[in-house]
């Protein structure tokens, strides 16, 4: 409390001064205090995000504080970018390996889907690059899905061979 | 005249605020900006330049230490039933023994009424690395059948290496239980303790739950190792001809089965080896020779049931072997 | 804050920990605080109330509780791969610190920093990875286009 | 299945193979959109944009790619040598008399995406106007790419028997009489 008033006290008396061009502190705090803010602290806080940027933006405060806000602008967009360009290299990737068997990006996915396959676009890409005959056997299927319209259509009504789906179970 | 009265006034100001300011150091937090900080963090850093880092202290040098209470927890933790007594002279070192006399000559003790009744650990070491040995042996014999007696060895001898084994004590907490001369502790301190701490479990719980600590503890790095990684092979494609020939297969014929970009600098073949115009295994190189040599590895890892696609190591928990002590632990 | 900016690692354990036996990384915590001081008052109830429930709970853990005239009470966490962890528990409650240190104990030590997959394998393939020949027919002996030219040159 | 291990495997993986187009016949359109795939390393599941693993493609017999409809006389490709009056017009039959192999590369580096790495990928494009290769691509080759079209056969190269095969719309009256 008492602080609190000599506070209040010094701050009338700083005001008052100022008309005489001179400036009296009743207590030494105040003094302290009225330097203005301790900027290097500031400064370090703001830098240690550029530290790892080229020039001079590493370590002039004025240069870096301009390429800081940039990249934090940056990395705010990118984290809704990385999602989208993330969905695109896995869509790029499968149509890449469904090709190497034969069928188009569209058409597997779509008949995977047909087959109630859930495995999204990052697992069958991945299992595309680590697990290629787990992907075959995905391509197999939805080519199988695929012609199973055409081959009812035809009255055969049979799977081909190594093929278990509806069909099958109807029967 | 006014300047004057200013003046005293400013100096009683000080006076009063010194005051101040020492009650404030004594009674009060200071909220103020810490102006000494900065100049303060330099000089700690310019030290820190200077001189380097401290030496590293061991822990029970620092404050809130008790080693009773640790050693039990380093029991509890592990669920096992240590006997304590025999678990702390397991951490005893004879390093620590001789630097502990030699301390007291120095301060001028009577060597005969302060006399250490110290056992160290070397006895209790010697039993848990031999148990170590022959289990991490009999692990891999029943883990990979097909695996010859140096391909086992040579597996036993990195799990049982200065590296692998002082890992594995460091990240079970046993440095800062570990009575050694010098601190940080050396590689092989730590890898007498450690054995040390397995034959007071061999001694204390038999040897089934000391294989069960091994398998869970030691066993696990074995995991994402290749095992050329760890068995230096320097002629494989002799060692598959040898292999085969003991099992009654036609002898590998290598043969070319494909290539890309031979004549640049980035050339890949692939070389199959075929016995009995069955294909044995096929592996990819940048000559002809490396690929041939890469195809030998991965048909002795096929026929070493060290391939990628072999079954998991089976690390399920000992349910029979819990400790009682354990269980009551986990109904409170 | 920006992805290069942060320092990141990968997935793991200490140890492979879980896999066969689940080891409490926490070994030691000690709980800091003052007799007299305001912003210890939920300390000490912690340590009248939970503390002894906690380390009965936890015997691997060993807790040490050490008054001190220290005006900040915090709980220091050590962990099996030699971090430490400071947490200041001013003005907490003894709910919240008990809350504190289950996360402290559930914790491996290991840096939080940001975490680059949610997923990681040591093994990353069992059929083998891709490779530009793995979906093509193997051809055995000399390259086809050859033969080919010689056909096209009527 | 393949345990390889892991530089083999990084070894095998990235490695780049040459693939042989035959491009008598064919739409340069449908030649250059399978070099493009294959020129950026579209065609492998490990794909990244930056990962450069673009393959090495190689075209031959430019010479006697097929344009539909009268693309030779109307299509035309354009340059400015960026001298005043510099603007350069030429036909398609035009330019291919000069070279046989500007018309497929035009049509690949149109097709690759615009950015630095485009002049990197079109080195490893190699085009032949006729179907000989140099012994050192011959032996780099691993595979050949199928034709994206059918080439059709002329007339002469039909055999009597199939001519007669071939059904007819119309039978034409005895005293029917052939211009």
């Amino acid at each position: 409390m008492g602080n609190q008033q000599i506070n209040n006290r010094s701050r009338c008396a700083r005001i008052w001064d100022r008309h005489e061009s001179s400036m009296v502190f009743l207590t030494l705090p105040c003094w302290i205090r009225s330097r203005g803010p301790d900027r290097y602290w500031k400064v370090q806080e703001l830098l240690k995000h550029a530290r790892h940027f080229r020039g001079r933006k590493n370590r002039c405060y004025s240069l870096a504080v301009r390429a800081v806000r940039r990249a934090f602008v940056y990395a705010t967009r990118g984290r809704t970018l990385k999602k989208r360009n993330m969905r695109k290299l896995w869509i790029t990737r499968i149509a890449a390996a469904s090709r190497e068997h034969g069928m188009t990006y569209p058409a597997l996915i779509h008949n995977l889907i047909k087959s109630s396959v859930q495995l999204n676009r990052k697992v069958i890409s991945q299992l595309a690059i680590t697990e290629p005959r787990t992907f075959l056997s995905l391509t197999k299927l939805a080519r199988a899905r695929q012609q199973e319209g055409l081959q009812a259509a035809l009255g055969d009504g049979k799977e081909p061979p190594g093929v278990f789906s509806r069909i099958v179970v109807k029967q | 005249m006014a300047s004057g009265y200013l003046l005293n006034r400013g100096a009683l100001t000080l006076r009063n605020n010194l005051q101040r300011v020492c009650k404030n150091v004594v009674y009060l937090q200071i909220r103020e900006k810490k102006r000494w900080m900065r100049a303060y963090t330099h000089l700690m850093a310019r030290k820190l330049k200077i001189e380097g880092p401290p030496p590293p202290q061991p822990r029970s040098q620092k404050l809130l230490w008790d080693y009773h209470a640790e050693v039990q927890a380093f029991s509890n933790r592990l669920h096992e039933n240590f006997p304590v007594e025999i678990l702390k002279r397991a951490f005893i070192n004879p390093c620590y023994i001789h630097s502990e006399q030699e301390r007291r000559e120095k301060l001028g003790m009577d060597s005969e009424t302060t006399a250490l009744v110290l056992k160290d650990n070397i006895q209790l070491s010697e039993k848990g690395a031999d148990f170590t040995k022959s289990f991490l042996t009999d692990w891999c014999r029943v883990n990979f059948p097909n695996l010859p007696s140096e391909g086992v060895e040579s597996i036993v001898v990195h799990l049982n290496s200065l590296e692998v084994v002082t890992y594995v004590a460091r990240n079970l907490g046993i440095e800062d239980l570990t009575m050694s001369a010098d601190f940080p502790v050396p590689d092989a301190v730590m890898y007498s303790t450690f054995m040390a701490v397995i034959g007071v479990l061999q001694e204390s719980s038999g040897s089934e739950r000391a294989g069960f600590f091994l398998r869970d503890f030691l066993a696990t790095q074995l995991i994402g190792k290749d095992l050329f990684d760890m068995w230096t092979v320097v002629n494989p494609m002799g060692l598959l001809v040898e292999e085969l020939t003991n099992r009654n297969v036609p002898l590998p014929e290598p043969r070319l089965i494909r290539s890309a970009g031979a004549s640049t600098a980035l050339p890949l073949f692939f070389v199959g080896l075929y016995s009995d115009k069955k294909l044995l295994g096929q592996g990819p190189g940048e000559t002809v020779l490396a690929a041939e040599e890469e195809a030998a590895r991965v048909t002795l890892r096929k026929l070493y049931g060290y391939s990628e696609n072999r079954r998991p190591f089976d690390f399920s928990p000992a349910q029979h072997l819990q400790p009682p002590l354990i269980q009551s632990m986990g109904s409170n | 804050m920006t992805s290069r900016g942060t320092p990141s690692r990968f997935l793991r354990s200490v140890l492979q920990n879980g896999l066969a036996r689940y080891v409490c990384q926490l070994k030691r915590v000690s709980i800091i605080f003052s007799k007299t001081n305001q912003g210890s008052l939920g300390a000490r109830d912690f340590v009248e109330e939970g503390v002894v429930d906690y380390a009965k709970k936890n015997p691997g853990t060993v807790v040490y509780v050490s008054p001190q005239t220290s005006r900040i009470p915090k709980i220091v966490a050590e962990y099996l791969n030699g971090n430490t962890k400071e947490e200041i528990i001013t003005n907490k409650s003894s709910q919240q610190i008990s809350e504190l240190l289950t996360k402290l104990t559930n914790q491996s030590g290991q840096d939080i920093i940001r975490i680059r997959n949610p997923q990681h394998t040591d093994n990353p393939s069992i059929q083998g990875q891709w490779h530009p020949f793995t979906n093509r027919p193997p051809c055995i002996g000399l390259i086809r286009p050859q033969k080919r030219l010689n056909q096209d040159q009527p | 299945m393949s345990n390889f291990s892991r530089t083999a495997q990084q070894w095998a993986s990235f490695a780049r193979s040459w693939f042989l187009i035959d491009a008598r016949m064919q739409p340069p359109g449908k030649i250059a959109s399978m070099c493009s795939v294959r020129l950026q390393g579209k065609h492998k599941p490990i794909y990244h944009a930056i990962s450069d693993l673009g393959d090495h493609v190689v075209v031959i017999n430019s010479r006697h790619i097929a344009f539909s409809g009268n693309k030779w006389e109307q299509k035309v490709y354009s340059s400015h040598t960026g001298y005043p009056g510099g603007f350069k017009q030429v036909t398609a039959a035009q330019l291919h008399q000069k070279d046989p192999k500007a018309i497929v590369k035009l049509a690949v580096y149109g097709m690759l995406p615009k950015n630095l790495h485009r002049r990197t990928m079109m080195q490893r494009l190699h085009i032949f106007p006729d179907d000989e290769l140099p012994e050192d691509i011959l032996a780099n080759l691993t595979e050949e790419l199928q034709q994206p079209r059918e080439i059709p056969r002329k007339l002469n190269e039909y055999t009597q028997e199939e001519k007669d095969a071939f059904p007819r719309v119309w039978t034409p009256p005895e005293d029917y009489l052939l211009k």
